[in-house]
């Protein structure tokens, strides 16, 4: 299991690609990416994420177990990454690995909708016109209470 | 009791500091934001809504009736948007 | 959209890192890597795949379509060898792309399950003793249902 | 009506042949298939137990019970297995 929390941009690719390389015994790797996306009308010149050293990395850890007893994998990996990012670069990734393939889906699943709600992390876009801070959404809430 | 108290995101804009420690005698986190709000009109702001407001002790999320007991670190932030 | 059908082994993290540089406008990017397991008692040397070239292809493509109909996507691909392989190696990959991350992992979902039985592929076990095909799942035709 | 049959898999290896053309007046899938089963041995093995066996008609998943008018492939295989 591992958990990374850095600044510097990472590969998708070649990171799901050591992934699931290394995943001894899986059957199913799934992969997930997090993406800058631009706002609806257009003009986002970056992002910035603030995140809470120390509790950021003991929630992510907290959540990779939690996946980890309630699942039969075989490994699980979360990245993210804080400080400023453009449009189209990955944000962060999940990746894990199972015997079969409905375990690495519903893992994968149960950790983006925790990292969401659950991992300190707090996005501010900034355009032309300013920095606002990205409101919580309500599904994104809700999406705990199928788990 | 000192405290360190750190704030994140707009908590920390509205408060304009990102970390103070604190000597409070305050036993609960709602009895803790009380003392804040009463403090400065920028504490008042940042604690007017607390739907809009998180807590974590010693980095573990809580809740605002959560005490305070043996408690290090208390931080507020706004609901996370990672991912 | 893209589908390929192949012989030859191929890189998922060179595939997954391509899909999601590509995906314009994704903020999400599911992929997931079907990878040859060992039997549970061990000695698997080889996995064959037969498949029906023509209605491959016409399935595979015809399942994609479905899923851009069904969610909103960006991209998606498929990509299935055939021929023989060894344990370890990738069997096949899916990977979708979507403004959010429910679009994204439902329609990589719902691939997995229509290509487990719906393509015409037929999985060949080698060991030392000889050669079993391998038995589809309830489980697998099943998982249809909640579609 | 002339129609080409292909096989896969364990049916394949049961007939001991991939494809074959056959001249026929069958109208059904299971008109087919029980014309077979009384040409030899190795296709009444093959279509012994039905429920595990498939059918496509031109390259389309379909049921036995299907028409074979305007057909021209037929391909009979076992539950598929791959991802």
């Amino acid at each position: 299991m591992r958990i990374r929390v850095q600044p510097e941009p990472f590969d998708y690719g070649a990171e799901a690609g050591a992934f699931a390389h290394g995943a001894q015994g899986a059957g199913a790797v799934v992969s997930f990416a997090g993406i800058v996306r631009d706002r609806p009308g257009g003009g986002l010149m970056r992002l910035e994420i603030e995140h809470y050293p120390g509790m950021t990395e003991k929630a992510l850890a907290a959540m990779a177990d939690t996946a980890r007893d309630r699942w039969n994998l075989t490994d699980a990996m979360i990245l993210h990454r804080h400080g400023a990012m453009a449009p189209g670069e990955a944000i962060m990734m999940v990746a894990t690995a199972a015997p079969h393939r409905a375990d690495a889906f519903a893992a994968a699943e149960f950790l983006m909708d925790y990292l969401k709600s659950c991992a300190p992390f707090w996005k501010k876009e900034i355009t032309a016109e300013g920095a606002d801070w990205v409101a919580a959404t309500e599904a994104d809430e809700d999406a705990l209470s199928r788990w | 009791m000192k405290l360190t108290i750190l704030y994140f995101a707009w908590l920390r804009e509205r408060i304009g500091q990102p970390r103070e420690t604190l000597e409070t005698g305050a036993t609960t986190v709602a009895d803790l934001v009380e003392e804040l709000r009463a403090r400065e009109e920028r504490y008042a702001l940042a604690f007017s809504d607390l739907r809009a407001v998180r807590v974590a002790l010693d980095q573990e999320l809580a809740d605002f009736d959560a005490p305070l007991d043996g408690v290090r670190e208390v931080a507020f932030f706004p609901p996370m948007t990672g991912g």
